[in-house]
């Protein structure tokens, strides 16, 4: 628990609760398995009840009961839809075409310019033939079509110096690859990351370069402790500042979606 | 009104499979609806080299790579969602031992669609500028692999994007929650890529976890949206996703999720798993004692259970099922 | 939960519709589900020089270029089946005062699927090697018109095929069976395109035979190939595509059919079929005594009534409907 | 009515028998609206009972009843549907793909390597420019996507010297396009029309050529019948011959399907 003033949360939740206030009202969005999942119906529940949520199962209005669903397509989340269709509806005809108003996603690796990876880690670069990876990971699922594809997208990110790197070596799902308009090479219909949200503060995109530097810290994290935590010199905003702490209502509508404790287990 | 297509597990196995063939199954997600007991039957048959297309890994992919019955795989995702990483998946990968295509989740449909209207290639505009699109592990050295993921000129604009490679695989098992003896199929719950599968693949295996009489398909006929025409044999087995879930049917088994995963972590336990939930049972009534009648029980109070409601009049009691599969199998 | 939908006809084209715009409808076929009372209410608030996309010519096409309200078509098939050529488009395009561009019935849905997937082309395995792709009736002067259908190359074979241009519609009118209140919408009968058109248009128009309770949509959500995220509006018009048929509502009209296309072979026929028949109502109720409570009875006597049954104790009085379509409208 | 020795029946009558007996058991097959499915399935209640018939509408696993159907999603014809889906998969998935064994198409002029116009009719050529034809038919629909996609199809037309011509004004759907392996440039899936069915006969593509000739000509109709009514100077083969007359059988199932009796009116 967060040494705080006001009631304890966790870490997972303030990250949970910053994500889902990236998230508006009205919007059409679109959640992975998860904290992701678990950050967009809080925002649903708590300050966007007209949120028009999806997962890329095709499952469209439903809310999740009974606790973290265990898949995007699982019962918990299927017993109350008003619609199933498909993958190539869901990721296809409402993300890849850029209708899409947000995604988010998680990562393994991200690096300063948001390109993620969720493909694999190797012993150093992987070269010019392709090899496997030492550890293999769970590969890009949607992440990629969200990335190429929603308006904008979210990472939501656990932060540690392993994970934050100058250069991921795969890139999964792009941010803005090498930076600046790189992504205007491929054409894609979605506008990048707008915000690597992490357990210890927002990293945020800098204009022109689009070099994500630090946005805002939380109250139980520090620049120091950001910094510390980064694998790359970290740029630090000119309007850095501290998140707001959850309020109470905050806390209540996260807990109520988030029925199974998940964000709560250390 | 042409023949019912009813057969035994074994024997579809047996008239439809073959060692190196690309198998693709359930176009599924990871928890949910997934032909995993026709990968037992797989398995069980001694088939190998199989070159598996999967939408997203399964508990059938990750048995059948742990395993060491798959020695290529083409997938979206390659987890096992909430679970976790696909510990008999990944261990083949790391080893070597299957050669593992990455793509994304929408790449895939998009190959069977391109597969199922017979389209040379796939307009990209997802997969592009990646990895996904660089790098190819059944062409290592070519960068970028531009035989995997290759670009074209629009023709209107000028502009390029990216071509993806139909997929046409050799057979599709498809588990659905509800077919008649003909193949018309019902699916509770998102489609995932069943439909393009069902149309893709040369052959295609309706394995349902229960059988209707056709009034019921022509009460719903815009349910079916795999019509018997496009299918060549319907299984009947209840439970055929377990441990994974089926929408209307049961919940997924998060113990059995859990060991069975732990299992295919390494291949003493791979084979102990084969030993005790692949080749322990004899017929449907033995595997669902395998299971237990009361985790059965229990799975079977679904939330979801009211969405069988309307269909579950014209369900087909066991014994009637058997019967017409005896007459279809004595053609 | 988002607030209704449910829009008055008038007030829905109001909103929606503009002089000079790409209007779909239907992605019809000329005998079925089609909003033929959306293009009625068209004429009745004048909108012209109309650029109409329909996968079929319908009677509401029919109506529109026979009026002289739309004046650029894209169709695959022009005529009306059964009920032969279609008068009112006919003589439009010998006169000149529509040009229509063909297409096949394959290549209308494929462009829409190019549109809903936001592809700046869609591979074309049809139309090619024929009139339709050297022939434009857009860019008469352009032979072989390869600005209409071009030719790209497969990258993986050098292989040449065609390339169609994909469909965004600024308005789909889409007419379904039932909607609930938020525009999650279940058709009975064949798509025909109503799934591509939903996403490719930039603004959909449900227009619904009934009204049901959201419960029915949560009952049958593998049957809500439409969801409510796609939709703008919901309009509810009982026999809506009159005199085309909607399947599980009422049948065809037939003489109503040859009635409407025989007034239609003639610009004062029109004129007389559109006083009669497009000015003369004030609201539902008086659309329905137009067409006589006797053939109102005779047409909901239809062979497929039973694919209704399911649902019917889900549909909502029109007192109820018209109630929640004030809060609507007042909001 | 036809001066035969057998039990009356009409010309067009003969014509979908004729047809009828192209399909084979077992075959995928679709059919348009009109002549075209009453010969499709008059085959289907005569000797291919297991015909996996459907139309371009998605609609599968049914027959028609009350008559011949308006269109092709009438409710006489989806009263009784197994299954209803779109016009994508039927003639995208199930006959462009390549994977439907035979359709069937009508004509409105029809040309020596089997074109098929069905779009217009101009006075004289169209010329350099696209002009509205002086009679505008019904367009394309879905035969060309049959004539294109279907392994081989069939084309139903009234022998009229008008409509026999020795080059359409307009391909709406190609046949052999200038004959020989001209369909090869373009790669269809199909393999082109493998006969032309009229009320007077049954013409058949020459090997190599592609170019139609006379196959066979009907109990009440003769060559020199068929030649006077065939717009270019028609080959007949060496194995030209009497279709055999319908059977008391195929009649029977013919009417039975026609109810409505729409092949018996002159």
């Amino acid at each position: 628990m967060s040494p705080t003033a006001t009631s304890a949360y966790t870490r997972q939740e303030m990250m949970a609760i910053a994500t889902g206030r990236e998230i508006h009202d009205g919007e059409l969005a679109i959640f992975g398995v998860g904290l992701s999942m678990l950050a967009g119906f809080f925002a649903q529940a708590n300050h966007a009840p007209n949120l028009r949520a999806m997962t890329e199962g095709g499952v469209y209005g439903s809310t999740p009961v009974g606790g973290l669903p265990w898949g995007i397509e699982c019962n918990r989340i299927s017993t109350n839809a008003t619609s199933f269709t498909s993958g190539l509806d869901a990721l296809g005809c409402l993300v890849g075409s850029g209708r899409c108003d947000v995604g988010i996603i998680g990562a393994a690796q991200v690096d300063k310019y948001g390109n993620v990876n969720t493909t694999g880690i190797w012993d150093g670069d992987i070269g010019d033939a392709y090899r496997a990876p030492k550890t293999r990971l769970t590969g890009a699922g949607g992440a990629n079509d969200i990335a190429c594809g929603a308006k904008r997208f979210l990472i939501m990110v656990a932060h540690e110096r392993k994970r934050f790197v100058e250069k991921v070596t795969y890139i999964s799902s792009p941010g803005y690859l090498e930076g600046g308009n790189a992504r205007a090479r491929y054409g894609f219909a979605g506008g990048g990351p707008s915000a690597i949200v992490t357990t210890l503060g927002v990293l945020r995109p800098a204009p022109e370069t689009n070099e994500f530097q630090l946005d805002a810290w939380f109250a139980f994290s520090s620049i120091e402790e950001i910094l510390a935590n980064t694998g790359w010199p970290l740029k630090v905003s000119a309007h850095a500042h501290v998140v707001p702490e959850p309020t109470a209502a905050e806390l209540a509508h996260l807990r109520k979606v988030d029925e199974t404790g998940a964000l709560r287990r250390q | 009104m042409p023949p019912p297509k009813l057969l035994s597990l074994a024997e579809a196995v047996r008239r439809y499979s073959w060692d190196g063939m690309q198998y693709a199954s359930g176009a599924a997600l990871p928890i949910g609806s997934d032909a995993v007991v026709f990968g037992r039957e797989l398995l069980r048959q001694k088939r190998k080299n199989l070159h598996a297309i999967f939408h997203c890994n399964s508990q059938q992919l990750n048995l059948l790579a742990g395993a060491g019955a798959a020695t290529r795989a083409e997938c979206g995702f390659t987890g096992l969602e909430v679970f976790g990483f696909a510990n008999g998946l990944r261990r083949a990968v790391e080893s070597g031992e299957l050669v593992l295509e990455d793509y994304s989740n929408l790449a895939m449909p998009l190959r069977l669609l391109g597969g199922a209207l017979n389209w040379p290639f796939v307009p990209a505009t997802v997969n592009i500028g990646s990895d996904l699109q660089d790098r190819s592990a059944f062409a290592p050295a070519e960068f970028p692999a531009r035989s995997k993921i290759a670009t074209v000129t629009d023709p209107f604009t000028g502009r390029q994007i990216g071509a993806f490679r139909p997929l046409k695989p050799d057979l599709a098992a498809i588990h659905v929650t509800l077919a008649d003896p003909l193949g018309n199929s019902i699916m509770l719950g998102t489609e995932w890529s069943r439909f393009e599968l069902s149309r893709a693949a040369k052959r295609v295996v309706i394995v349902a976890d229960a059988i209707v009489d056709q009034a019921c398909i022509r009460q719903f006929p815009n349910l079916v949206r795999i019509p018997e025409i496009v299918v060549e044999a319907v299984v009947y087995w209840p439970f055929a996703a377990w441990p994974q879930s089926s929408p209307g049917m049961y919940d997924v088994d998060e113990e059995h999720m859990r060991t069975m995963n732990g299992a295919l972590a390494t291949s003493e336990g791979t084979r102990e798993y084969v030993r005790t939930f692949v080749e322990s049972y004899r017929d449907v009534d033995s595997y669902l004692d395998m299971i237990g009648g009361e985790r059965l029980a229990l799975l079977g109070k679904t939330r979801t259970a009211f969405l069988l409601d309307p269909y579950r009049k014209w369900l087909l009691p066991a014994a009637e099922v058997a019967r017409r599969q005896q007459d279809a199998e004595t053609r």
